[in-house]
């Protein structure tokens, strides 16, 4: 069991160095990422700029100036960033993760609900204007930019409807911690929830439905209902049970990319401070350590989740299960 | 006095890794064949029988160079073919050829007929385009084909069609040697003979030789003029058909003609069936391979490994207690 | 004695696999549905400079913050300053549904209607090229990898799990910001920031762990098949085996995987030039647009949501001809782009 | 001014879409930051808290009074005034003010180099700023409670740059690196308790202060700042106007002005800001290089259409000169007009058109930079359709805000044109002629190159010197000076000066006693809530 373990680790190692190194090339190939100069100030001579970039170790060869990033932000864990300086970087993610949990979890039990609401009622009629009209719907779910919805949902819910009692309880964009006002947290998430899993429930439920609709053609399903066992026995207790294997795969994977930073364009849109936004904006100001950080963050959970979905993977299918 | 071999094998091995150091497991050492010799002569079909698994394939494709062997030595016409590579193979290959097992996965869905055929015509380049659709036409009428099928692609031929075509394709380049691989044993039995008559044919016509590889005797019976055993790696067994058939002297070939109820009918021998499993050729037993399931083994069959021993009416046996 | 051909009795002529699988294409009218919709969208969006010479009578390129039209003989302002209270704002003028601003207004005085137009050609290409990109460069990577086993596959393997766990926006913009900030220079050949070679060479990189992974995997069961090992044994070099009994076979994969990957580099390409990391301004896109409109939400809302709804339909037709030509081609491939 | 006793107490909200990084007075060099700064942190001299023109005059902060001249303007001694103390406890004393010196250069404070050389000592320090004494430069006189400041050259400006946050005194102990996100011992009455860039920033009462003077420090009405950063500017408005948040920092969304107008007329306060935006001209680098060409584009540029995209009329007023309108030596001048004379009516495409072809620059290759901050993008956007309409093949390309003003400036990046603003530091002209367009403050291949266009002129920069010589002894004539370079400057069009913007500030409902500092924008310690 040790030996999968480290193997995962060697393998997370080797991403988070690999993207990490690919960060830092990408920064110092922009011109004007210098960061010295925006140390330094608007009007500053460029003695002063000197002073700043070789106090700062700017002066010195990239592999040495990358070598000393990751050690303050693996060892000593105690990076700041170039812009607000003094701000360590590690805190400020760990503070954005809950706020992307939130959405993420929120969206998630809401896609997962639906995808399979969707995928069981189009699988139980299939051929059937209802399943016609679903698969047409999840189509369009999944042909919308998360951007867009979400810009039409504020407009809806912050402007044209707001004072109308459909909307009038959507508070103002942003984000209220859960431990500070749970209602409030609610209440500022259900939007954003419903615009991120709009595309998921559009792609699980058709998934789901294709798994539904094979596995009605296997023999054990033919044999149950040779047995005569009611339909909704044979859904549920059967084809289900096996259609479900892919669905939690590809959950695993979806999670694991939106906890890590996936969900960035839901969270500028809703202005949600998690770590989509931060990276976001880290990117925007050209704030190295920040960058480095959220996506190193980032890749951990991306690895992690596809360890976690082998493991699934492999505990959840007999026929994997058997093999090994 | 007997001519010198088309082709000789001597104590060739081969080996396969499985899994990777990475993995749970680690690496494991599959030991395909064992010190294998073998001669062929010229105008001969040597029939290679065995479970699946014992490594007549494998052995097949070595003499071919599909697989790159471990150690030993390949001599076709008396020329050291073991260590060549496979550019300077690619004359040899038009004198030695292979007739796939699968009929279906040998030829790519994606081409038409006069296309897999000419292929290796075109790719040894010796006839100008009229050539090749002469030979194509020749090819076609040798195995019983109509000449309009050369326009269309696999899918849309029976089994049996398919191994014609990959007789045809075989015979292109007019080899001297053939491997066949358990030619027939995706056929149908009724297409199963045709296709066996067609091998005596092709060869009485051109003096071919065959090494002709099969799990089940009743094939290897009508077709070889020799026969050669195998188990776990090694020949067991090795003489005249009729005489092998006939009086095993090795428990396994015993065993083998036991459980093939046309060959016991005529004469009552005693029936010997194997005990148990074969055991993995990743741990094979020490001493005799088959002492394991040998109804005969002895404390000797335990610890010492069995040469294979010239024996009565040229044949050869690998076995301290033969039967005849 | 020949046996009858009986498989190929019902078929009279010889039907090749492609032709077979376009045979089924034509007979699904949800992709010929599509397929109308699509051409029509990209014969609107080529008639661009007709509409705007002809219907809308105006450049929209052309800033016009401080122009005049004329409507039902009155002079009115493009760009209307708030009469009602301080005076503060300036508003463009709204949908007026005629032939000039039939949608109104972008914030610097342009036709939106001819704009959408025009921005569309900008999305369809570079979506569409940054399809070919990723497929070609994911056939390359994929093929090579697989085929040539070893070092080679090992190097490329980890280099697309790198890029694997990258998630694509993150990838897509930190590339974007970079290179729109400075420009591409390779060598002889310098791609200025505003290009559309930009947007098309980071879209189609970013996506190409997913397709090549893939098919990497398909190549590797492919060169273990019996067929290419029939190659071999009839001496075909590996090259020829490549060609022509490796492709072929990839081939429908790729094909299946290009239009679901347009729907979604329209997608990638509208929120890079959202986040203003795309198509650059003057030029538009549908991205650009809908962020133009981001400023007008309140006021104009129609800047948004109109080309918004033009992505929506296009996607959703590129979808739709996915399907269909999954069906046609390899009704048994799970093929799932991620989306992130 | 009495104290509305009534009015005090309360919290104030301010909300901003971002921070702006550093908490170290002798480094941040942000107006954003500025406003909370001057509440916290005090130096020799600031200028007169109040609203209107009088924002402008230099006021005693620290010290008892503005100090005459001595040794021709080299030298200044200043007296300090007797029991103010850190939020520490500690007493501001002579020796202090010598260590915030010293510290401004062992910081590198971003105008050390350019506003504090003048100070004897000042070269040593800038070399080798680890052991930076300004030996003979700033010196302390326990006993009489004086600083002497001895400057090597006579500076008309150098009390104005005594009065900004640079200049405060701070005490000795403060660690000699930027504080980030700590703040230094305050002398005001307010002092930062807690600062989170992504989320919060506190300010609450300096325990230890104790009002000196009405004009320089005056005590705050509100007992705490809360200043929360994060929202986007559309949601800092809807904050404001439902009573969330007291003020916004950042400019209302067009879209919105019209309903703010409307639904909260008596929330909008509306201010002049010296400052001005402009494109500028790389005089070095075709096609501007050429001055037919910088003279087309100035004729063609719709400086109403700027207005526009600004925010309209009532927002900004068009400009074709340097200074901005109520600065010193702002004298009205338009040449790039319909009607040329002090006021700008409207483009004259046929002159620009007539200097086009003169220029012979048509068909060139254009590209213009701007940043993605606000309405930048859309002027960027305008000004690229204005070339096309001259001739140009122009483009657009957008830089991160964060790294356009640096990248701009560096020669190295070849920027043709480029979209920016400048806001006064204090109200001296050559704030903007001499920092902007001086041949001292162009540095080829450099970051910090702030006269962007690169405009140097032998001439020009000689009369530059001797406003600056005049300024020390008379400041009026020195004002005529600048106001005749800014028309020759301004005939030679190394810029396309486009407005003057003016400051929307939006506060909510329960907001009284709105003082608004040309200097330091709203003064916070002066709001009531209650």
């Amino acid at each position: 069991m040790l030996l999968p373990v480290l193997r995962r680790l060697a393998e997370m190692l080797f991403v988070m160095l690999g993207i990490s190194v690919v960060v830092f090339g990408i920064f110092f190939a922009t011109p004007g990422a210098d960061p010295a100069a925006r140390i330094a100030g608007r009007n500053a001579t460029p003695q002063v700029l000197a002073q700043v970039r070789h106090s700062f170790g700017f002066d010195q060869p990239l592999p040495v100036q990358y070598a000393k990033m990751m050690d303050k932000l693996f060892i000593k864990r105690d990076l700041t960033s170039f812009v607000n300086r003094g701000q360590k970087v590690i805190p400020a993610v760990i503070e954005a993760a809950p706020v992307t949990l939130s959405l993420v979890l929120g969206a998630a039990v809401i896609w997962v609900v639906f995808g399979i609401l969707v995928g069981v009622a189009a699988a139980a009629t299939r051929g059937s204007l209802l399943d016609r009209g679903l698969m047409f719907l999840s189509l369009v779910g999944v042909s919308m930019p998360v951007f867009w919805v979400g810009s039409v949902a504020n407009l809806l819910t912050q402007s044209r409807w707001h004072n109308s009692f459909l909307f009038h309880w959507v508070p103002g964009l942003g984000y209220t911690p859960l431990t500070q006002d749970p209602w409030m947290w609610f209440k500022g998430l259900v939007i954003p929830w419903i615009t991120l899993a709009i595309l998921y429930i559009g792609l699980y439920g058709r998934v789901l439905r294709a798994n539904l609709v094979e596995a009605y053609q296997e023999d054990y399903i033919r044999t149950a209902r040779a047995k005569g066992l009611s339909e909704a026995r044979i859904m549920f207790r059967h084809a289900l049970r096996t259609s479900l294997i892919t669905f939690v795969s590809m959950f695993g994977l979806d999670f694991g990319a939106l906890v890590g930073g996936g969900a960035l364009l839901t969270e500028v849109v809703f202005n949600l401070p998690g770590v989509g936004r931060l990276t976001y904006e880290a990117l925007q100001t050209l704030d190295l350590p920040f960058i480095m950080a959220t996506v190193m963050y980032s890749s951990v959970f991306v690895v992690f989740a596809n360890a976690v979905v082998d493991i699934a993977y492999a505990w959840l299918d007999p026929r994997v299960r058997n093999a090994s | 006095m007997t001519p010198p071999p088309l082709l000789r094998i001597e104590t060739l091995s081969k080996n396969f890794r499985l899994g990777s150091r990475f993995r749970q497991g680690g690496v494991q050492i599959l030991q395909a064949l064992k010190n294998v010799s073998l001669d062929v002569y010229p105008g001969e079909v040597l029939g290679l029988v065995g479970e699946s698994g014992c490594g007549k394939s494998t052995l097949g494709r070595c003499i071919l160079r599909l697989y790159e062997i471990d150690s030993g030595r390949i001599l076709f016409k008396n020329r050291d073919i073991s260590r060549v590579g496979q550019r300077a193979l690619r004359p040899l290959r038009a004198e030695m050829q292979m007739v796939f097992q699968d009929p279906y996965a040998s030829l790519n869905p994606r081409r038409r007929i006069g296309d897999l055929i000419a292929e290796p015509l075109r790719v040894h380049g010796t006839l100008n385009e009229a050539g090749v659709q002469a030979r194509l036409l020749e090819l076609m009428e040798l195995v019983n084909l109509a000449p309009d099928h050369l326009r269309r692609y696999p899918h849309e031929f029976s089994g049996g069609q398919r191994q014609r075509i990959g007789i045809a394709r075989g015979l292109a380049l007019s080899p001297s040697l053939i491997v066949a691989d358990e030619p027939v044993s995706a056929l149908d039995v009724s297409v199963q003979a045709q296709i066996i008559n067609l091998f005596m044919d092709l060869q009485e016509k051109f003096g071919l030789t065959y090494v002709f590889i099969a799990h089940d005797l009743s094939v290897v019976r009508q077709i070889a003029t020799r026969t050669a055993v195998m188990y776990l790696g090694g020949i067991v067994e090795l003489g005249e058909t009729d005489a092998v058939l006939h009086r095993p002297a090795h428990p396994y070939t015993a065993a083998l003609i036991s459980a093939v109820p046309e060959l016991t009918l005529d004469e009552a021998k005693p029936r010997i069936m194997p005990q148990g499993e074969p055991p993995s050729p990743i741990n094979p037993p020490p001493g005799c391979r088959f002492h394991t399931r040998c109804p005969f083994a002895q404390e000797r069959c335990r610890a010492e490994i069995p040469a294979l021993a010239p024996g009565a009416d040229g044949r050869a046996v690998a076995c301290h207690f033969p039967l005849a | 004695m020949p046996e009858p051909a009986s498989a190929s009795g019902a078929a009279p002529r010889a039907e090749g696999p492609w032709a077979e699988a376009f045979r089924k294409l034509r007979r699904d009218r949800t992709a010929m549905g599509a397929v109308l919709v699509l051409c029509l969208i990209v014969l609107a969006c080529c008639a661009a400079p007709l509409y705007a010479r002809y219907v809308s009578h105006t450049d929209p390129f052309q800033s016009n913050p401080a122009g005049q039209i004329t409507i039902h003989g009155q002079s009115v302002d493009i760009m209307q300053t708030d009469s009602a209270g301080l005076g503060l704002g300036v508003n463009p003028i709204g949908p007026t549904w005629h032939g000039q601003y039939f949608l109104g207004a972008d914030g610097q005085g342009r036709d939106v209607a001819a704009r959408i137009l025009y921005g569309g050609r900008n999305s369809l290409i570079i979506a569409f090229f940054s399809t070919i990109v990723t497929l070609v460069l994911a056939a390359l990577v994929g093929t090579v990898a697989g085929f040539a086993g070893g070092w080679t596959d090992i190097i490329l393997a980890r280099l697309l799990d790198v890029l694997w766990a990258f998630p694509v926006y993150l990838l897509a913009i930190s590339l974007s910001i970079v290179i729109i900030s400075s420009g591409l220079q390779i060598g002889p050949i310098n791609i200025p920031s505003n290009s559309l070679l930009i947007p098309i060479a980071i879209i189609g990189i970013v996506y190409v762990p997913y397709v090549a992974r893939p098919i990497r995997g398909q190549v590797l069961s492919l060169s273990r098949s019996d067929f290419v090992l029939a190659a071999r044994c009839l001496g075909v070099p590996g090259f020829r085996i490549l060609s022509k009994d490796i492709l072929p076979n990839v081939a429908p994969t790729l094909i299946v995987f290009a239009p679901l990957m347009m729907a979604l580099n329209m997608l990638t390409e509208s929120a890079l030039s959202f986040l203003s990391i795309g198509v650059q301004p003057p030029a538009a896109s549908w991205g650009t647009i809908i962020q133009d409109g981001e400023g007008l939400l309140y006021t104009q809302p129609m800047v948004a949501v109109a080309p918004g709804l033009a992505i929506v339909i296009t996607v959703l037709a590129l979808n739709f001809l996915g399907d269909g030509v999954r069906d046609a081609l390899d009704p048994r491939a799970k093929l799932r782009v991620r989306k992130d | 001014m009495a104290r509305a006793d009534n009015h005090i107490g309360g919290t104030l909200r301010l909300t901003a879409a971002s921070a702006a990084g550093t908490l170290d007075p002798q480094i941040n060099y942000t107006s954003q930051f500025w406003s909370l700064l001057v509440l916290t942190n005090d130096g020799l001299l600031t200028f007169k808290r109040t609203s209107g023109p009088d924002s402008n005059t230099l006021v005693p902060d620290l010290a008892v009074a503005i100090p005459q001249p001595q040794d021709g303007g080299k030298t200044y001694t200043f007296t300090l005034r007797k029991g103010i103390k850190f939020s520490n406890g500690q007493d501001v004393t002579p020796d202090d003010v010598v260590a915030s010196f010293q510290r401004l250069f062992k910081v590198s404070s971003p105008n050390a180099g350019s506003w504090y050389n003048v100070i004897v000592g000042a070269d040593a320090c800038l070399q080798t700023p680890a052991s930076c004494t300004l030996a003979g430069g700033v010196v302390a006189n326990d006993s009489a409670n004086t600083v002497t400041f001895h400057l090597t050259q006579p500076d008309p400006e150098f009390l104005y740059k005594l009065a900004t946050p640079f200049g405060d005194v701070l005490p000795p102990d403060t660690p000699a690196h930027d504080l980030g996100t700590t703040a230094a011992a305050a002398t005001g009455p307010y002092m930062i308790t807690s600062y989170d860039p992504q989320k919060q920033l506190v300010m609450q009462r300096n325990p230890y202060f104790k009002a000196w003077s009405q004009d320089a420090q005056p005590p705050g009405y509100v007992d705490k700042i809360v200043y929360n950063f994060g929202a986007k500017p559309e949601d800092e408005v809807t904050a404001v106007e439902n009573g969330d948040a007291d003020w916004m920092f950042d400019a209302p969304p067009p879209d919105r002005l019209a309903e703010m107008a409307s639904k909260y007329p008596k929330q909008i306060h509306i201010n002049q800001m010296l400052a001005i935006y402009y494109a500028a001209m790389n005089v070095n680098l075709p096609p501007f290089n050429n001055k037919d060409a910088r003279l087309a584009v100035n004729y063609a540029f719709n400086r109403r259409a700027a207005v526009n995209i600004y925010g309209g009329p009532r927002l900004a007023v068009p400009s074709c000169q340097i200074l901005p309108p109520n600065f010193p030596g702002y004298e009205p001048y338009c040449p790039y007009t319909k009607t040329p004379g002090t006021t700008w009516t409207a483009p004259d495409m046929n002159k620009a058109m007539q200097y086009m072809k003169a220029s012979g620059q048509a068909g060139q290759k254009v590209t213009v930079i701007t940043d993605d901050q606000n309405v930048n993008p859309a002027l960027g956007t305008y000004l690229v359709s204005v070339l096309n309409q001259l001739g140009f093949k122009a483009t657009l390309k957008i830089i991160s805000g964060d790294i356009e003003f640096t990248y701009i400036q560096n020669t190295n990046n070849h920027v043709q044109i480029s979209i920016t603003d400048w806001y006064q530091d204090y109200p001296a002209a050559s704030d903007f002629i001499n920092v902007l367009l001086s041949c001292g403050s162009f540095h080829p291949g450099s970051d910090a190159s702030v006269n962007i266009s690169g405009f140097c002129d032998k001439n020009i920069d000689a009369q530059i010197h001797q406003a600056l010589v005049t300024a020390v002894s008379d400041p009026k004539a020195a004002n005529k000076q600048w106001a005749q370079l800014d028309r020759e400057i301004t005939d030679q069009a190394p810029w396309v000066s486009m407005f003057t913007p003016k400051q929307l500030n939006f506060v909510s409902s329960r907001v009284g006693n709105f003082t608004f500092s040309d200097q330091f924008h709203l003064l916070f310690s002066q709001v009531w809530v209650q």
